[in-house]
């Protein structure tokens, strides 16, 4: 019989607290196989490692269970310390006792050890069953698409592109820069960063290795990591400019995706108490950064939109949808207290003479400088800012009423101003949910990409080789959005770094012999990784699409499809362990 | 550039998660990296923490992945428990002498077996812990440090004391402990360097209007984490370090020295509002009955689902935040009075507290200064360090060939530090990639580790 | 005078009560003021909407059942309908209404009113008033 | 005359009955000439004037809830001119409808079987959505033309916008287009859903006056030569504050306030001698007649 070492982890308290892990290492101690049965504090730890190495040559474990935490933590650690004892890592599996049992079930210890046994038990019929696999070694297209044509998009073409891997950078509009190129400066380098923006535009449309798609769409994206197939459609290319052609579609095909699709302002239209888009003197924040751009249409001049008079009195309202989950969007939009600041110093330096009021609930001034830039705004450009949310906003007499209040007095406040700025919330792009799905990647409750892992994965999406840059994953500043742009062309050229793609080999196959070609797991596939042998009547499976995840094993008539160390058998025996 | 070839291999200086993150990006992607900390083991602050909020992952529980990743991995060189001394060359050629300090254990023999540390008689107050908990004179950070070797504290060495000791000695299986061990210094070469000193708290003794630090039931937010962790000194049970009581009621007071230009903190540290907010509900979730209160200027909860997270902490476990700025505390029988104010009730608040947490200003980690004075690299007047521009070169420094990441070069939170040490990977990586040499026959080696 | 604070004060009968009656979770209230900044009434009353609000969630429940506050509140809902909060003060403030007529009885005596006024003013003003300000 | 074609139960609430009067004959003459046939209820009591609002008052829901019962036996939709008896039935009903426990409870209390399956209307959504305004439109005969009326809701059939409001409660709209059905001509301004203080004109005769006056001086600069609403406490708090406030702001100009269905009466050419003209403290007939003759 199979030798089989079984390694507990207390996980600190976090497992242990819950489930009698001694009482499990005596019980699986004595289970058919089981060759060992040990228990250690932090299994992950370098002397929790160094148990599992020993226990493998002293006893010459043929088969590695660690009962841990989940196995997307720890899987690739232990089984590289499997390895590393000369053991195949495939022999090597996770039982997942502290997710799946003592954190779902603190109140009940008793139960909860009980069920911890038998995870434990069932994992080690699926060991037993193990093959000894080898990853795959599959092609790699060393070529990146950058999907967004904004700062991000622009800085991580410019990473990958400078380390010598060509990208192909798309962008849905006819120009460069996104948002960023409608700004009139940054808080922290005011007038200076449009030039800085140009030039950056012009370093990615003159880099050697960097193809620019503008007007340019994703249609649909098949394929994975190392190996994407990629269908764009590209609007009225300049080779037409005069007539209305037809949209070209063609395919690209890239390793690795950077999405940086990034933000959108709410629509003020949605903010009745404001107005809702009536009144012409009441705009956004984009509209009066328009406002004050050189290269607006004002020229950077302040002027009202009603009448082109110069504002005396602008107040900002910020907050204007955010931190609202009763009627608009929960989160901080984290971007507002900072550009209104800087707006408002924009508008002193134009308008010496005129007032500008600020409307705040907290100032989030967290960033680098950002404190010192704000208390410049209220000490040297005399900025009034009070804490209170307006309430409402209308026209009277060519003047904008602002009705707010100072929380700070309790006193109740009436503006009469000449132009409102709303800060309205940062929303996705509007093709943000549409291509998540193209590209299937995940998309949280308001359409922002979701990441990997919040803390420690803020680039990846879980989708290998997607990855994520700028406020598409969430609202950020340029200094946050370029680190986050850098940081994501760093994993692309870490995957590019490779010579193969490596691919683990839990994948299907097909039995010829019993496969009668039907083709009914190719229209399960979720993934485009069947399809039928170029002669023969049976299927078969590209080995660099399949994701292991058995529906073709699920549909298959003829049980001519497995998966590796994962077959029916395999299940059968799993089942009947806990059973 | 020079005649020679540059040198495609990396020097990171900190070995915190910011250091680690870039460390194991380069490494990845086939480069060498040497990886120095001052500490004997990496990990750096993130290793003290209890949970990490929006989430409450458990801190240790997503870091000890990293650290044994980094820890194992064949391109990376751990130089811990040492400092930089110098830094010669430039960009393609950087050599840095650094200087190892004496762990008096011999790390290649050692095994990690832990038995000098459990049997050495002396035990002191532990920087780890905060001061909230006590190691022994021979000593590693944690049971999961990386690398798991222990060292020597001299100050508080029996032997170094002059008593008759060598307990240690004794009871090492494998003869590793050397009582005789000098430091030394060993020079490394790099093509370019990463600094990521993180960050340290800027000391209690400076707030007098808080006790100068010489309340014991006052304590900063690094220390809450401690005793918030599971592997802390409390094995994560909230007491007051006093007389061992559980606290009811606990006051958290924001800006203990951030945003007073008058201390020299003008800057707001970033991460307090989200910690502080973090520690009021773990601290209901241990102490159900407890009460807590949030002192605050402005809440600065801007991130992914921060914002929901402290909505959580005001309305699920009915914290009180009192907008307003604490003006002193003081100890009153066995009691911590907090005087404090709500400027939006415009009431003068006392609470009688059990314990009070300050969230104290970050400054730059220790060394950064003389580090960064060192490669000509400039810093800003609390000592971070500066951007080649702010908006748009965040990790790049004044110096060719030198990039940074984390808290050293402004307070941040880990997610942030994490996409920037990234980021300052992908410029150590286009850099070399310029200098035409492809790691890829190194890569390939890589792939069949598996 | 310093409001002394605690888990006590904080925790009072009568917080807990007006929670339970308006349905209200106090703490909700993060204090932007925008049912100050819209209340119609806010300029006759003593105490903003809002300030009413933050001294409950402090437990300083006396001042607002001593304030004139919830009295000139005539339940417009202008508050709740752009509560980001989704708080509904008039609850709030009904519930405080509630708590000071059970313990002081009558706010008003409609025996008072004039004569012309009894011929003049609506029906349904004074139903409201008998219901709003009587025990 | 128009035969009927449109025949739905009707509520006018106590108000209506007494101080209103004008309101109720108008609204009835008005509709019968559109084709609608108000049916009243035959035993109907008092709405409450207030929704109770404390979670534990469900006592006070059941006056209102006995109103649906009876309507709900006459047919599946009521028609509300008052808009207070409009906001009380309403959100009593959602109320019924949606909360099991007050259902429950109040039909033991009020021995009923009601499961809150009525719609309730206000009788202005009930022209609109109903009769259409364009079918109003075709109807006049007397248009208000180059009458600048502002139109002004109140808070009943705005707030709480989920529960009552068929308009846009921060910009409604369907006053203002009855009244251009009408051939008047609607004035914008901001404060058409301000509350004009309700009841309290009772017990602050102050605050009422000062609510009133922002609304109508904010009409007044707007351009309006009379205000016409749906409200009937709205109506009296608007009209006889003008008094208290004359006697607080110098110069105040005194505007007239109508109910809608009064300026609906004239511009379908009916007579208007019962409308009730004796009840408004500011008279408003100088106003209506430089509407042109017929």
């Amino acid at each position: 019989m199979k030798r089989i070492g079984v390694f507990l982890c207390h996980c600190g308290l976090n497992i242990a607290d819950t489930v009698d892990i001694e009482r499990v290492a005596e019980e699986i101690g004595q289970y058919p196989g089981v060759t060992c049965a040990v228990d250690y504090r932090y299994m992950c730890s370098d002397p929790g490692q160094q148990i599992i190495k020993d226990a493998i040559r002293e006893h010459g474990l043929e088969g590695v269970v660690v009962a841990a935490c989940s196995p997307s933590m720890h899987e690739a650690t232990f089984r590289k310390t499997a390895a590393s004892a000369q053991l195949n890592p495939y022999q090597c599996e996770i039982a997942n006792i502290r997710e799946q049992c003592s954190w779902v079930h603190q109140e009940t210890k008793a139960e909860a050890t009980a069920k911890a046994v038998g995870i434990v038990q069932t994992v080690v019929e699926k060991v037993r069953h193990n093959e000894s696999l080898a990853p795959l070694a599959l092609p790699l297209t060393k070529r990146a698409m950058v999907i967004g044509g904004g700062v991000a998009g622009l800085q991580a073409a410019l990473d990958i592109a400078d380390a010598g891997h060509p990208v192909i950078l798309v962008e849905k509009e006819a120009s460069l820069g996104g948002h960023a190129a409608q700004l009139s400066g940054t808080y922290l380098g005011l007038d200076t960063f449009p030039e800085i923006l140009n030039s950056m535009i012009r370093r990615v449309q003159e880099h050697p290795h960097i193809q620019v798609q503008t007007q340019t769409e994703v249609q649909h994206a098949a394929g994975f990591v190392g190996n994407f197939t990629v269908e764009v459609q590209q609007h009225n290319s300049s080779a037409s400019e005069n007539c209305l052609s037809n949209p070209v579609t063609y395919t690209l095909d890239v390793g690795a995706i950077v999405v940086a699709t990034g933000y959108e302002l709410y629509a003020k239209e949605k903010l009745g108490e404001y107005g809702g888009g009536r009144y012409p003197n009441v705009v956004d924040g984009l509209q009066f950064e328009q406002m004050l751009a050189l290269t607006g249409p004002t020229g950077g001049a302040v002027r009202r939109p009603s009448d082109g008079s110069v504002p005396e009195n602008v107040v900002f309202v910020q907050c204007a949808g955010s931190r609202d989950p009763q009627f608009h969007k929960p989160y901080c939009s984290k971007i507002c207290c900072m550009y209104v600041a800087k707006q408002a110093i924009s508008y002193k330096k134009r308008v010496p003479q005129g007032q500008a009021c600020v409307f705040y609930i907290d100032i989030r001034s967290a960033g680098k400088n950002h404190e010192e830039f704000v208390q410049r705004a209220i000490d040297e450009y005399n900025v009034l800012y009070l804490r209170g949310k307006v309430s409402k906003v209308f026209e009277e007499n060519g003047k904008v009423m602002v009705w707010g209040v100072d929380t700070l007095t309790g006193v109740t406040v009436e503006v009469v101003a000449d132009l409102v700025v709303l800060a309205t919330a940062a929303i996705p792009s509007a093709q943000a949910r549409d291509l998540a799905q193209r590209l299937r990647i995940a998309v949280d409750e308001h359409g922002f990409f979701t990441e990997a892992h919040p803390k420690l994965r803020p680039v990846e999406s879980l989708t290998p080789g997607i990855f994520l840059a700028g406020a598409g994953q969430f609202p950020k500043d340029i200094p946050e959005t370029v680190s986050q742009a850098s940081a994501a062309a760093a994993k692309v050229l870490q995957l590019f770094s490779q010579r193969d793609m490596i691919q683990e080999p839990g994948i299907a196959w097909v039995d010829e012999e019993l496969c009668s070609g039907c083709g009914l797991c190719i229209a399960a596939c979720p993934y485009e990784a069947r399809a039928m042998h170029q002669r023969l009547p049976v299927a078969v499976v590209h080995q660099a699409l399949c994701q292991g995840c058995s529906a073709c094993v699920a549909v298959c008539p003829d049980k001519a499809c497995s998966v590796h160390n994962s077959d029916t058998a395999q299940m059968l025996a799993m089942l009947e362990a806990l059973l | 550039m020079q005649d020679k070839e540059p040198i495609t291999r990396a020097l990171i200086i900190g070995a915190g998660i910011a250091g680690m993150q870039a460390a194991l990006d380069i490494a990845n992607s086939g480069y060498e990296v040497v990886l120095v900390d001052k500490l004997p083991s990496i990990g750096g602050r993130m290793a003290q923490l209890s949970e990490t909020f929006p989430t409450l992952d458990c801190a240790q529980c997503i870091l000890t992945p990293r650290t044994v990743e980094v820890g194992h991995h064949d391109r990376i060189k751990l130089v811990t428990y040492s400092e930089v001394e110098e830094v010669a060359g430039q960009v393609g050629d950087f050599r840095v002498r650094i200087r190892r300090h004496p762990a008096y254990v011999n790390w290649d023999a050692c095994t990690g077996c832990g038995l000098c540390q459990e049997k050495c008689p002396k035990r002191v107050v532990s920087d780890f812990e905060r001061g909230l908990g006590r190691r022994k004179a021979i000593y590693t950070l944690s049971p999961q440090a990386v690398p798991n070797r222990p060292v020597l504290d001299r100050e508080s060495c029996l032997h170094f004391q002059g008593d008759r000791c060598r307990v240690c000695e004794k009871v090492c299986p494998v003869g590793a402990i050397d009582l005789e061990q000098e430091g030394n210094t060993i020079e490394e070469r790099a093509g370019c360097i990463v600094m990521a000193t993180g960050y340290d708290l800027y000391s209690m003794d400076r707030l007098g209007e808080y006790g100068h630090g010489d309340l014991a039931n006052v304590i900063d937010g690094l220390a809450f984490e401690r005793m918030l962790s599971a592997s802390g000194p409390t094995a994560g049970k909230i007491l007051r370090p006093s007389d061992g009581a559980e606290p009811k009621e606990v006051v958290f007071v924001q800006c203990a020295g951030s945003r007073d230009p008058e201390l020299g903190v003008p800057y707001c540290s970033k991460i307090c509002c989200m910690s502080t907010a973090k520690h009021a509900m773990l601290y209901k979730h241990r102490v159900p009955d407890g009460q807590a209160y949030v002192f605050y200027i402005d809440v600065r909860s801007a991130g992914k689902h921060y914002e929901e997270f402290v909505v959580r902490t005001v309305e699920e476990n009915r914290t009180i935040y009192l907008r307003g700025k604490v003006s002193r505390v003081f100890e009153e029988g066995d009691k911590v009075a907090v005087w404090g104010v709500d400027t939006l009730s415009d009431r003068q608040v006392e609470i009688s507290a059990d314990l009070v947490v300050l969230a104290t200003p970050m400054i730059p980690g220790g060394g950064t200064v003389q580090l960064a004075k060192m490669l000509g690299l400039h810093a800003d007047e609390a000592g971070f360090l500066s951007e080649f521009d702010a908006s748009m070169q965040p990790v790049e420094t004044l110096r060719a060939g030198v990039f940074m990441a984390g808290a050293c070069v402004g307070p941040k939170d880990i997610p942030e530090t994490v996409a920037q040490a990234s980021g300052a990977a992908a410029k150590v990586l286009s850099t070399f990639a310029r200098w035409g040499k492809v790691a890829e026959g190194e890569a390939a080696a890589r792939a069949e580790d598996l | 005078m310093r409001a002394r604070m605690s888990a006590e004060t904080l925790t009072s009968e009568l917080t807990r009560r007006i929670e339970e009656i308006s349905g209200e979770n106090l703490l909700k209230c993060y204090q932007c003021g925008m049912c100050a900044a819209g209340c119609p009434a806010a300029f006759a009353m003593d105490m903003l909407p809002s300030q009413a609000i933050r001294f409950l969630q402090l437990g300083l429940v006396e001042e607002v059942l001593n304030s004139d506050t919830p009295w000139l509140c005539a339940a417009c809902q202008t508050c709740y309908a752009r509560c980001p909060k989704g708080l509904d003060l008039s609850r709030i403030m009904e519930a405080i209404r509630e708590i000071v007529l059970q313990e002081r009885g009558d706010y008003i005596d409609l025996g008072d009113l004039s004569p012309r006024d009894l011929a003049e003013i609506p029906q349904q003003a004074f139903i409201a008033c008998f219901r709003k300000y009587t025990a | 005359m128009e035969t009927s074609q449109l025949r739905i139960p009707y509520f006018p609430g106590c108000t209506l009955n007494t101080t209103a009067k004008g309101f109720d004959t108008s609204l009835r003459a008005s509709a019968q000439a559109l084709g609608v046939e108000l049916v009243e209820l035959p035993e109907w009591n008092c709405c409450g004037a207030t929704f109770p609002l404390l979670a534990d008052n469900i006592l006070d829901l059941a006056g209102p809830a006995s109103v649906l019962v009876a309507a709900r036996e006459m047919g599946e939709r009521l028609a509300v001119a008052c808009t207070t008896c409009y906001n009380v039935l309403r959100r009593t009903n959602l109320a019924i409808q949606t909360d099991e426990d007050k259902r429950q409870k109040l039909n033991l209390f009020i021995e009923a079987q009601y499961e809150g399956d009525l719609q309730v209307l206000d009788f202005l959504q009930v022209l609109r959505d109903e009769v259409g305004f364009e079918k109003v439109a075709r109807t006049v005969k007397r248009p208000l033309t180059g009458l600048k009326a502002a139109a002004y809701y109140g808070c009943m059939v705005l707030r709480p916008a989920s529960e009552v409001a068929y308009d846009d409660p921060e910009n409604p709209r369907a006053l203002d287009d009855l009244l251009m059905a009408l051939g008047a001509e609607p004035i914008e301004y901001a404060h058409k859903g301000e509350c004009c203080g309700s009841y309290l004109a009772v017990v602050s005769a102050q605050a009422a006056a000062e609510m009133t006056y922002s609304i109508l001086s904010s009409a007044q600069k707007n351009g309006a030569q009379l205000i016409a609403t749906n409200c009937p406490l709205c109506q009296f708090n608007l009209d006889s504050q003008q008094a208290e406030i004359g006697r607080r702001h110098t110069g105040y100009q005194t505007i007239p306030v109508l109910y809608f269905s009064q300026l609906l009466g004239i511009a379908l050419g009916l007579d208007a001698d019962d409308f009730d003209w004796e009840k408004h403290s500011v008279d408003p007939r100088p106003v209506l007649e430089l509407v042109e003759p017929r």
